[in-house]
C-alpha cells in the first residue's frame, strides 16, 4: 500500500536557506510568553510581565528597534504544565509570534521546550535558573536561559561558607524540585561535609512547621534557603515562633528585601523587630541591581520606564527582572540586524551575547557551547533592606568550573542616555 | 368550620382536583374517600398550602388557608399529618415529638410528651432511638403522636390507618373519636378503609377523579348500597 | 417509516459511523492549532463521558478523576520515554487503560461502601494525593517537572492512507488529534453500548434504590465498583490521549482543577448524557479562550483579561445550574418531551 | 398439596437489636404451593423476620434453610439465584426508570449476556434483551398494568406502583415470593383482586404473605404465624388463629373490621 | 524530643483550624445537607475586608468583627440568592453550584484585593513560649486559636442538642416539606445555617491568617484539609470535627516532618480511607443499619 497516495517525502516549508521571518513585518515583531497571572503562582510573578511591556513599550514610543514595533503577548498558564503547552501552541500555531520571550517557570517551560525547538522558534531568556534552558545547545539550540542558574549560586555560597566559616553545621531548606536540586549540587561542591540536615518542602503546603523543627533539631549555625518569597517569609515566622535563630542565607530568588521585608513588616507591632529591617543579618546574592538601590543608574531608568509606561502598582523587583531581560531582547535583536530572521536571532547572540551590556552584574555565558545566562552574582548582607555586599561579583559556571572575580567590569557600565541599547549588528 | 370552595388544582396538564366544594363541621369527623388517584391527597395538600391551588379557596373560621404559607398551619390550630411516613428519620422518637410541640409556638412540657407516650406506649420504649429504626406501624404511631403535641383544633389526616394492626387500627379510629367528642377536634379523614373510617365519620366525602361525586351524612352512605358498590366498594 | 428511521439513526454503531465521518471532515478542514484544541476538547470529552456514566447513571460522585487520568498519563510517559518505544502506540493505550483500570478497581472497591459526601470526600482526596505521589518519586516520575512523552511518528501506512483520503500531509499535532477522536469514538461507543444494555439498567438501579436493587438480585458492590472501574478505564485513556497531546506527563497538569473541570463539563452538558459530556467538554475547551480574548479586544490588561475566564467560567456554571439545572442538554430534552410528560414526582419521603 | 421438597424453614431464630430483642426464639416454615401469613401487632418482627430471610439482618442464633439445604452466609442479592423474590413495606421503584426498565431489573439473574457481550452489543445480548422484555411485558399484562410500561413510576397512581413493585418480584419466577404488606394503601376492590392472584401464584410457588388487612390474610392464606414482641404466640389455620384468644388481645382487638 | 514535641503542637494548632474550617461545613451539612466548597473563598474574602480595614489603621478587633457580621451576611446572601433554588434538587447540582461560586470568588477577589501576598497581623503572640531555655512552638495566638475552636464546638453542641431552634434547623435540613408542616419556617432556618456556618468560616479564615499571609488562594489547602476532616469526624457531628481536625492536623505535621512533605495529601488519603473503611459514616455519626 506505500506511496498510493504519492506523498511528498520534503518537510521543509518552503523558507528555504534565507531563515524564517515568521511574526516579522517592516514595522512589528510580534513575539510572546506564558506566565502564571492567575492561581497559586501569580502572587509576584505576575508582575513580570508588565515590566517587560513597560520597557517595550518605552522602546516601542522611541521608535522601536530597526523600525518595527515589538508586540508581546503575554498568556496566562496558571502554572500549569498543561496550559503552557496549549498557550504555546497557540502562539506559535495562531499567533505566529517571531519568538517566544521570558516564559516564566521551570516545570511549566519544561513542557513545551522541545515543541519551540522542534518547530524551530526562539525560545529566549526563560524566566527560571534551571540548567534546562542553555546547558546543551545541541539538542535544544533556540533555548536560551537569562538569569544565572541555580547551581552557579550554590556554588558561589557553598565556598563562601566553606571558606569563612569553616566549622559551621550548615542545614538546607529547599524547594522540593529543580530548584532546590540544583542549587544543592553546587552548595555541595564545597560543604558537602559540612551538612548537618537538608529539609525540603512543597510548594503548595504552607505549613512549614515540621521542616523547620527537624532543622532546629540539628543545631545548624547557618541554613541555606532556596525558597520563593513567600516560602522565606513562611520559614522566618516558624523560626520565630519555635525560636530557631540561626544565620541565614536566603536564595536571590526568595530574598527580595523589599517583598519578604513587607511581609513581615505587618507583624511588627512590637512582635516582629523592623519593617524591612525584618530581614536584617540574612544572608543573599544579587546579579542585578534591584529597588534597595534607587540611586543606580539601571534603577533610574527602570524607574522612569515604569513612571512612563507602566500600568497600576509600584516600580518592584519583579517588575525590574521583566524589564531586564527585555533589555537584553532590544539588544538581541538590534545584533541580528534589519534582516531579521529566526536564525539570525540564535546566530547573533551566540557571536556577541557574552560582551552585552546592560544591568546583569556579571556577564552573559551565550556562545557556541552555552545558552545559559549571567554568571555569577555578589553576595550580600541584608541591612534595613539593602544589599550590603559581602564580596566582589564572583563569576563561574556549571560543573567544576572554577570561581573568580569577574573582570569583565560589567557591574560597572550605566545605560545610555536614551535608555535604549545600540548594539551593531553582527556580519 | 372548615370550608373548601370550588378548589381546583392540576399538576401539569393533569387536572387532580376540579371545582371541589364542601364543609367540614366543628367537632366532626369527615370523611373523604375515593379510588386511588382520585385526588384525596391532593385536596389535603392543597388545603395545607403545599400544592397551589388554582382556583376557589379553603377557608378555616373565615380564615384563608390556601394562600397561606404552610409553616403557619400549626399556629392556626391545623395540623395535617401527610400520606406515606412523615417521621423525620434522622432525628430521634422524642425530638420529633418535641418539633410537633414546637408548631404552635412556646416550649414544649415533659407533661405534653408523657401525654403521648401515655397514648402510644410502644414510643415510649422507644423515646430515644432513632426514628429510622422504627418498623413501619410505629412510623404511622409517631405521626400521628407528633400532630397532637400541637393541639390543634383542626386534624387532617391522610391515610392514618395504613400499615397498622387492626386492633391500633380501631384504637387509633377511637381516639380519634374521643378527641372529637371531649376536645371538639374537627377532623378531615382520608381513608381507603371506607367502612371503618365511616364508622366513625359523622359525613363522608367521596371524590372520583378529582370531583366531588358523593356528599352526605356517614349512616346515609354507609347505608345507601347503591353508593356504596359504585363507590367504596363493599 | 419515520420512527424506523429515527430508530436506526439512535444506533450508537450509527452515531458512530456519522461521527467518525464529520470529525474527518473537521479535522482535515482546520489548522494546526484548531486541532490541537480538538484534541483537548477528546481527551476531556473521554473522560467526561466515563465520569458522566459513573455519576449519572451509577449515582457515583467522583471529584478525582483527574487523578486518574493522571495515572494513564504517567503509564503512557513510562512507556514513551525512548525514541524507539517499546511498544507500539495501540499497545500503549491498552496497557494506560488497564493500569488505570486497575487502579480505579481498587479504588472503586473502597469508594462502593461510600455515599454522598463521604464519596467526595475521598475522592476529592485521592485528586490532591496523587500529584504528591509525583513528587516523592521524583526519580522515577520526573518530580515538578514531570515525564516528556515521545510521541511516536505516525507510521508510514498511516501517512500514506491519511494523505490518499484527505490530499494533505499529516501533520504530528493531527496525527495526535486523530488518534484522540479514534479513542473517544470508541469510548463512547462501548459507553453506549454498556448505558443501554443490562449493566446500565443494574447501575441505574443501584442509583435510585439500593435496597431494591440488592433485592433484585443486584451487588452493591459489584455494579458500584464495575462502574467505577468503566469510568476509570474512560479516563485512564483520557490521560493517555491527554499525554500525547501535552508531550507530559507533570502534576501540576493533574491538579483538582482538572477533576473539578471533568466534574463540570459532566453537569453543564447535562448528568447522564454522552452528547452532553462531549458539549460540556467543548465548551470548557473554547470557553476560557474566547473570554479571555474578547477581554483582551475589550482593552483590559493582560492580568485582568486573565481573571475574566475564570470569572466567566464559575458564572456560566453557576447560571447554568441555576436556570437549566438539568444541564444543556438535559434541558433541551426535557422542552422537546414538555408537552408529552407531566412534572415532577409526588415527592413520597423515605 | 404434599410436595416432595421442602420450602424455606427458620430454625429457633433470634434478633436482637441493641438491648431490644426484635425476634425470638422463631421457627417457621413456608411450604411449596401455600400462603404462609404472618401476622401481628406493629414492631412485633415480621419485616425484621423477612430481612432474616434476605440475608438483610444476621441472626444472633438460629438458622435458614431452603429446598433442604442450609443457608449459612446469605447476601441479600443472592436471594434471586435462589429463586427467592421480595417486595418491601415501602414501594422501592427506581423513580428515574421507566415502568418497563423496573421490571426488567427483576429478570436481570436471567439475563445471559455477559459485560463484554453488553460492550461490544454483540447480537447475543440484543436477542436476549428482547427475550427478557418480552417477559416483562407478560407479567405487566398479566397484573393489568402493561399500559403504563413507558411511564415513570413517581407520576403513577399507588395501586399501579405497587403492581409495578409485585411485577418486579414475579418476572424472575420465584419459586418463593415474600410479600411485606402488598394490600397497604389498596382500596376493597383492589384487595380482593390481589387476593385472587395471590392464590393463582399458588400454583407456581409458594409464597409468604405479611399483612394487616384481614380480610385478606383470612382468605389468601393456608397457614398463619402469629408474632408478638418478637416470639410466636399462636400458629395454625386462619379460622384457628382467629379464635385464639390471645391473638385477640395482641393483635386483632374487637375488630372493627368485621362489621 | 524538641522537634517532636514542636511538630506534634504544630500539628493540633494545625489541627485545629482544620477543626474550624470542618465545623463550618458540619454547620451547613446539617442544616441543609449541602456541602460548600466556596466555604474557602466565603472566608477568604471575608479575610479581606477585615485586612482592608486593618490596613486603613483601625483595630484589629474591630476588623475581626467585622470580618464575622460579613460572614454572617455573605453566607444569608449566598443561601437566599444562590443556593436556594437548588435545595431539594440533586445532590451533585449543589456541589456545582458552590463550585462555581469558589471559581467566582476567587476571580473577584484576584481582581479587587490583587494577586500577591499580603501578611495578615495576630491578635497574640506570634513568639512561642519559652519553657526554661527552649522555645515550644505554641504561641500566644495558637492558644487563642485553641480556646475559639473549642467554644465555637461547644457552642455549636449546645445548639444542635439542646435548643428548639437547633432543632428545628435539623428538622428543616432533613424533611423540608414535613418540617413545613410542623409550622418551621424553612426558609429561615436554612438561611439561619449559612449565616451561621458562613461566620464559622470568616473565624477559620481569620485564625489561619492570623501572623501568617494571606492572598486570594491562601484558604484552598484548607477546603481538602477541612473537608477531609469533617468527613472524618462524621459530617454530622461538631464534636467529629474537631477531633475529626486533630487527628488530621497531628497526622499530616508528623508525616511532614519525619516521612516527607509531598506525602502530605497522600497521608491524609489513606487515613480517610482507613477510617471510612471501618465506619463508612465516620468516626462520630450514629449507626444507621436499618435499610429495610
Ligand atoms: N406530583 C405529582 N405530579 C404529577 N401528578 C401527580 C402528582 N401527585 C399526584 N398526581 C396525580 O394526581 C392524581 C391525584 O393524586 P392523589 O395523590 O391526590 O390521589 P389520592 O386520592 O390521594 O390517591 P391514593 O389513594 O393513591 O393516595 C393522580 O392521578 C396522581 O397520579
Ligand atoms: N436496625 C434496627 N435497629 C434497632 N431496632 C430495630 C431495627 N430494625 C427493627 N428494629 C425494631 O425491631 C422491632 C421489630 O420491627 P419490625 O420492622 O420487624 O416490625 P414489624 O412487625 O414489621 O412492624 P410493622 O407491622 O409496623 O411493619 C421494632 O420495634 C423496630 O423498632
Ligand atoms: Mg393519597
Ligand atoms: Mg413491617
Amino acid at each position: 500500500a506505500c506511496g498510493a497516495g504519492g506523498r511528498s517525502d520534503d518537510d521543509g516549508d518552503g523558507d528555504g536557506d534565507a531563515g524564517s521571518t515568521v511574526g516579522v513585518t517592516d514595522d512589528s515583531i510580534a513575539i510572546g510568553g506564558t506566565f502564571p497571572l492567575t492561581g497559586v503562582a501569580a502572587p509576584g510573578y505576575s508582575e513580570i510581565p508588565t515590566g517587560a511591556k513597560a520597557y517595550f513599550d518605552f522602546v516601542n514610543a522611541a521608535g522601536g528597534v530597526n523600525g518595527r514595533q515589538i508586540d508581546f503577548t503575554v498568556k496566562d498558564d496558571g502554572y500549569d504544565p498543561t496550559k503552557t503547552s496549549s498557550l504555546t501552541n497557540e502562539l506559535v500555531l495562531k499567533d505566529q509570534v517571531f519568538a517566544t520571550v521570558g516564559s516564566l517557570g521551570t516545570p511549566t517551560h519544561s513542557a513545551v521546550v522541545d515543541f519551540l525547538n522542534d518547530e524551530e522558534v526562539p525560545d529566549l531568556f526563560v524566566s527560571s535558573g534551571s540548567l534546562g534552558w542553555g546547558e546543551d545547545p545541541e539538542s535544544r539550540p533556540m533555548t536560551f536561559g537569562w538569569q544565572p542558574d541555580y547551581e552557579i549560586e550554590g556554588k558561589v555560597i557553598g565556598q563562601y561558607v566553606a571558606d569563612n566559616m569553616p566549622d559551621a553545621k550548615v542545614g538546607l531548606f529547599l524547594q522540593d524540585d529543580d530548584f532546590g536540586e540544583d542549587a544543592e549540587k553546587g552548595v555541595r561542591q564545597y560543604v558537602d561535609d559540612q551538612i548537618v540536615d537538608v529539609q525540603r518542602y512543597t510548594s503548595g503546603n504552607t505549613d512549614v512547621g515540621p521542616q523547620i523543627a527537624a532543622l532546629q533539631a540539628k543545631k545548624p549555625d547557618i541554613v541555606l534557603a532556596f525558597t520563593t518569597p513567600s516560602y522565606t517569609a513562611l520559614a522566618q515566622l516558624t523560626s520565630l515562633s519555635l525560636g530557631f535563630k540561626p544565620q541565614w542565607y536566603v536564595s536571590n530568588v526568595g530574598s527580595d528585601p523589599a517583598l519578604v521585608g513587607g511581609l513581615l513588616a505587618k507583624f511588627s507591632e512590637g512582635k516582629v523587630p523592623g519593617d524591612a529591617s525584618a530581614l536584617n543579618g540574612v544572608m543573599s546574592s544579587e546579579y542585578i541591581p534591584g529597588i534597595d538601590a534607587p540611586d543606580n543608574a539601571w534603577v533610574k531608568l527602570w524607574q522612569k520606564v515604569w513612571d512612563q509606561n507602566g500600568g497600576q502598582g509600584e516600580l518592584t523587583n519583579y517588575r525590574i527582572y521583566g524589564m531586564s531581560w527585555a533589555y537584553t531582547f532590544v539588544q538581541a535583536l538590534q545584533a541580528a540586524g534589519k534582516d531579521l530572521t529566526r536564525e539570525g536571532l540564535v546566530d547573533a547572540l551566540e557571536q556577541v551575547g557574552s560582551s552585552l551590556e546592560g544591568p546583569n552584574l556579571a556577564p552573559y555565558r551565550y556562545s557556541d557551547d552555552s545558552h545559559l545566562g549571567i554568571s555569577g552574582m555578589e553576595l550580600v548582607k541584608l541591612e534595613n533592606g539593602k544589599g550590603e555586599p559581602l564580596t566582589k561579583v564572583l563569576t563561574t559556571d556549571v560543573g567544576d568550573a572554577e570561581i573568580t572575580e569577574d573582570g569583565s567590569g560589567q557591574a560597572d557600565d550605566a545605560p545610555p542616555e536614551s535608555g535604549i541599547p545600540d548594539v551593531d549588528p553582527v556580519d | 368550620m372548615l370550608e373548601v370552595r370550588e378548589l381546583s388544582t392540576s399538576y401539569g396538564a393533569v387536572r387532580a382536583l376540579s371545582d371541589v366544594s364542601f364543609t367540614a363541621a366543628h367537632g366532626e369527623v369527615t370523611a373523604v374517600l375515593g379510588a386511588n388517584g382520585a385526588g384525596k391527597t391532593t385536596l389535603l395538600r392543597t388545603i395545607t398550602g403545599l400544592v397551589r391551588a388554582q382556583g376557589g379557596s379553603a377557608t378555616y373560621d373565615g380564615r384563608e388557608l390556601t394562600r397561606t404559607a404552610p409553616e403557619l398551619m400549626p399556629s392556626l390550630g391545623i395540623a395535617h399529618v401527610p400520606e406515606g411516613r412523615g417521621v423525620i428519620t434522622e432525628l430521634t422518637v422524642e425530638e420529633n415529638l418535641r418539633l410537633g410541640g414546637l408548631g404552635r409556638g412556646g416550649r414544649v412540657k415533659p407533661e405534653d410528651l408523657e401525654r403521648i407516650y401515655a397514648l402510644f406506649p410502644a414510643l415510649a420504649d422507644r423515646r430515644a432511638a432513632l426514628a429510622h429504626v422504627l418498623s413501619g406501624g410505629e412510623r404511622q404511631m409517631l405521626v400521628l403522636g407528633r400532630a397532637l403535641m400541637a393541639e390543634p383544633s383542626v386534624l387532617l389526616l391522610d391515610e392514618p390507618s395504613l400499615g397498622l394492626a387492626p386492633r391500633i387500627v380501631a384504637q387509633l379510629f377511637e381516639l380519634v373519636q374521643s378527641l372529637v367528642v371531649d376536645q371538639g377536634l374537627t377532623v378531615l379523614l382520608v381513608e381507603q378503609n371506607a367502612r371503618s373510617a365511616l364508622s366513625i365519620a359523622h359525613r363522608g366525602v367521596v371524590l372520583s377523579l378529582g370531583r366531588v361525586v358523593v356528599d352526605e351524612r356517614a349512616e346515609v352512605l354507609a347505608g345507601d348500597d347503591q353508593l356504596r358498590h359504585a363507590y367504596l366498594g363493599f | 417509516m419515520q420512527a424506523r428511521i429515527g430508530r436506526v439513526l439512535a444506533q450508537p454503531v450509527v452515531l458512530a459511523a456519522l461521527g467518525v465521518v464529520v470529525i474527518v471532515l473537521v479535522l482535515t478542514t482546520v489548522d494546526d492549532f484548531r486541532s490541537v484544541q480538538l484534541t483537548q476538547m477528546a481527551y476531556l470529552g473521554i473522560a467526561a463521558g466515563g465520569l458522566t456514566v459513573l455519576t449519572g447513571l451509577n449515582g457515583q460522585i467522583s471529584l478525582g478523576h483527574g487523578a486518574l487520568m493522571a495515572i494513564g498519563a504517567y503509564t503512557t510517559a513510562l512507556l514513551l520515554q525512548d525514541d524507539e518505544p517499546v511498544l507500539p502506540l495501540l499497545g500503549v493505550l491498552v496497557v494506560a487503560t488497564v493500569v488505570t483500570l486497575v487502579v480505579g478497581a481498587a479504588i472503586g472497591v473502597a469508594a462502593a461502601r461510600l455515599h454522598g459526601p463521604y464519596l467526595a470526600g475521598a475522592t476529592l482526596a485521592l485528586a490532591v494525593a496523587v500529584p504528591g505521589i509525583a513528587l516523592y518519586f521524583g526519580e522515577t516520575l520526573g518530580g515538578e517537572q514531570g515525564l516528556r512523552v515521545r510521541v511516536p511518528d505516525a507510521p508510514d501506512w498511516v501517512l500514506d492512507a491519511a494523505y490518499f483520503v484527505t490530499g494533505q500531509d499529516l501533520t504530528p499535532s493531527k496525527y495526535v488529534a486523530f488518534l484522540g477522536w479514534g479513542v473517544l469514538v470508541v469510548t463512547y461507543l462501548g459507553l453506549a453500548h454498556l448505558s443501554r444494555g443490562r449493566v446500565g439498567r443494574r447501575w441505574r438501579a443501584v442509583r435510585d434504590d439500593e435496597v431494591a436493587a440488592e433485592v433484585a438480585g443486584i451487588s452493591l458492590g459489584r455494579a458500584r465498583v464495575s462502574a467505577f472501574v468503566v469510568s476509570a478505564a474512560a479516563a485512564g485513556a483520557a490521560g493517555f490521549v491527554m499525554a500525547l497531546s501535552v508531550r507530559l506527563a507533570a502534576p501540576s497538569g493533574y491538579s483538582l482543577t482538572l477533576s473539578l473541570t471533568l466534574l463540570t463539563a459532566v453537569v453543564l452538558g447535562g448528568l447522564g448524557s454522552l452528547t452532553g459530556a462531549l458539549l460540556g467538554a467543548a465548551l470548557l475547551t473554547f470557553l476560557p479562550q474566547v473570554v479571555t480574548d474578547a477581554g483582551v479586544s475589550a482593552g483590559l490588561d493582560d492580568i485582568r483579561a486573565a481573571e475574566l475566564a475564570p470569572l466567566i467560567y464559575g458564572l456560566v456554571l453557576v447560571a447554568v445550574i441555576l436556570l437549566a439545572p438539568a444541564g444543556l442538554v438535559g434541558s433541551l430534552r426535557l422542552a422537546w418531551h414538555r408537552p408529552r410528560r407531566t412534572t415532577t414526582s409526588k415527592g413520597e419521603p423515605r | 398439596m404434599g410436595d416432595a421438597r421442602p420450602g424455606l424453614a427458620m430454625q429457633d431464630i433470634t434478633v436482637t437489636f441493641g438491648g431490644l430483642t426484635a425476634l425470638s426464639g422463631v421457627s417457621l416454615e413456608a411450604r411449596p404451593h401455600e400462603v404462609l401469613g404472618v401476622i401481628g401487632p406493629n414492631g412485633a418482627g415480621k419485616t425484621t423476620l423477612f430481612n432474616v430471610a434476605c440475608g438483610f439482618v444476621r441472626p444472633d442464633s438460629g438458622s435458614l434453610s431452603w429446598g433442604g439445604q442450609g443457608l449459612p452466609r446469605l447476601r441479600p442479592h443472592d436471594l434471586a439465584g435462589l429463586g427467592i423474590s421480595r417486595t418491601l413495606q415501602g414501594l422501592g421503584l427506581f423513580d428515574r426508570m421507566t415502568v418497563l426498565d423496573n421490571v426488567l431489573v427483576g429478570a436481570d439473574r436471567d439475563a445471559r449476556s455477559r459485560f463484554w457481550s453488553d460492550l461490544l452489543s454483540l447480537p447475543r445480548s440484543t436477542r436476549d434483551e428482547a427475550r427478557l422484555r418480552d417477559r416483562a411485558r407478560g407479567v405487566l399484562d398479566e397484573l393489568d398494568v402493561a399500559s403504563y410500561a413507558d411511564r415513570y413510576p413517581a407520576s403513577l397512581p399507588y395501586a399501579v406502583r405497587k403492581k409495578v413493585a409485585l411485577a418486579r418480584a414475579l418476572v424472575s419466577e420465584p419459586e418463593l415470593l415474600l410479600l411485606d404488606e402488598p394490600a397497604s394503601g389498596l382500596s376493597d376492590t383492589e384487595m380482593s383482586d390481589l387476593g385472587t392472584l395471590l392464590r393463582g401464584l399458588t400454583d407456581r410457588m409458594a409464597v409468604m404473605l405479611v399483612e394487616h388487612h384481614m380480610d385478606l390474610v383470612m382468605s389468601v392464606c393456608d397457614d398463619l404465624v402469629v408474632l408478638d414482641f418478637g416470639r410466636v404466640i399462636a400458629t395454625g389455620s386462619p379460622a384457628e388463629v382467629r379464635d385464639d384468644p390471645a391473638v385477640q388481645a395482641a393483635y386483632l382487638g374487637e375488630a372493627v373490621t368485621d362489621a | 524530643m524538641q522537634q517532636f514535641v514542636n511538630t506534634v503542637l504544630g500539628g493540633l494548632t494545625l489541627g485545629m483550624v482544620y477543626a474550624a474550617f470542618a465545623l463550618a461545613l458540619v454547620l451547613i451539612w446539617r442544616s441543609t445537607r449541602i456541602v460548600n466548597f466556596a466555604q474557602a473563598p466565603m472566608a477568604m474574602v471575608t479575610t479581606f475586608i477585615a485586612l482592608q480595614i486593618i490596613e486603613g489603621g483601625h483595630s484589629y478587633w474591630l476588623a475581626f468583627a467585622a470580618a464575622l457580621v460579613a460572614g454572617l451576611v455573605l453566607g444569608a446572601v449566598v443561601e437566599r440568592v444562590l443556593i436556594r433554588p437548588v435545595e431539594g434538587k440533586a445532590e451533585i447540582n449543589a456541589v456545582i453550584l458552590t463550585l462555581g461560586l469558589f471559581i467566582v470568588l476567587h476571580a473577584l477577589a484576584s481582581v479587587v484585593f490583587g494577586n500577591r501576598y499580603r501578611s495578615f497581623p495576630a491578635a497574640f503572640g506570634i513568639r512561642g513560649l519559652e519553657v526554661g531555655d527552649t522555645t515550644i512552638a505554641l504561641t500566644g495566638f495558637d492558644i487563642f486559636t485553641i480556646l475559639a475552636v473549642l467554644a465555637v464546638m461547644g457552642l455549636l453542641v449546645l445548639l444542635f442538642r439542646f435548643t428548639d431552634l437547633g432543632l428545628r434547623m435539623r428538622a428543616a435540613a432533613f424533611n423540608q416539606e414535613v418540617a413545613r408542616l410542623l409550622g418551621v419556617r424553612v426558609g429561615r432556618m436554612l438561611t439561619l445555617g449559612w449565616a451561621l456556618a458562613s461566620l464559622v468560616g470568616s473565624l477559620a479564615g481569620l485564625l489561619i491568617a492570623g501572623g501568617s499571609l494571606v492572598h486570594p488562594g491562601y484558604m484552598d489547602a484548607v477546603v481538602v484539609y477541612g473537608f477531609v476532616a469533617a468527613v472524618l469526624g462524621g459530617l454530622d457531628s461538631p464534636a467529629g470535627a474537631v477531633v475529626g481536625g486533630l487527628l488530621l492536623g497531628l497526622s499530616l505535621s508528623l508525616v511532614s516532618g519525619y516521612v516527607g512533605s509531598q506525602l502530605v495529601a497522600l497521608a491524609a488519603l489513606a487515613i480517610l480511607m482507613a477510617v471510612l473503611l471501618l465506619r463508612p459514616q465516620g468516626l462520630f455519626s450514629q449507626a444507621r443499619e436499618r435499610r429495610v
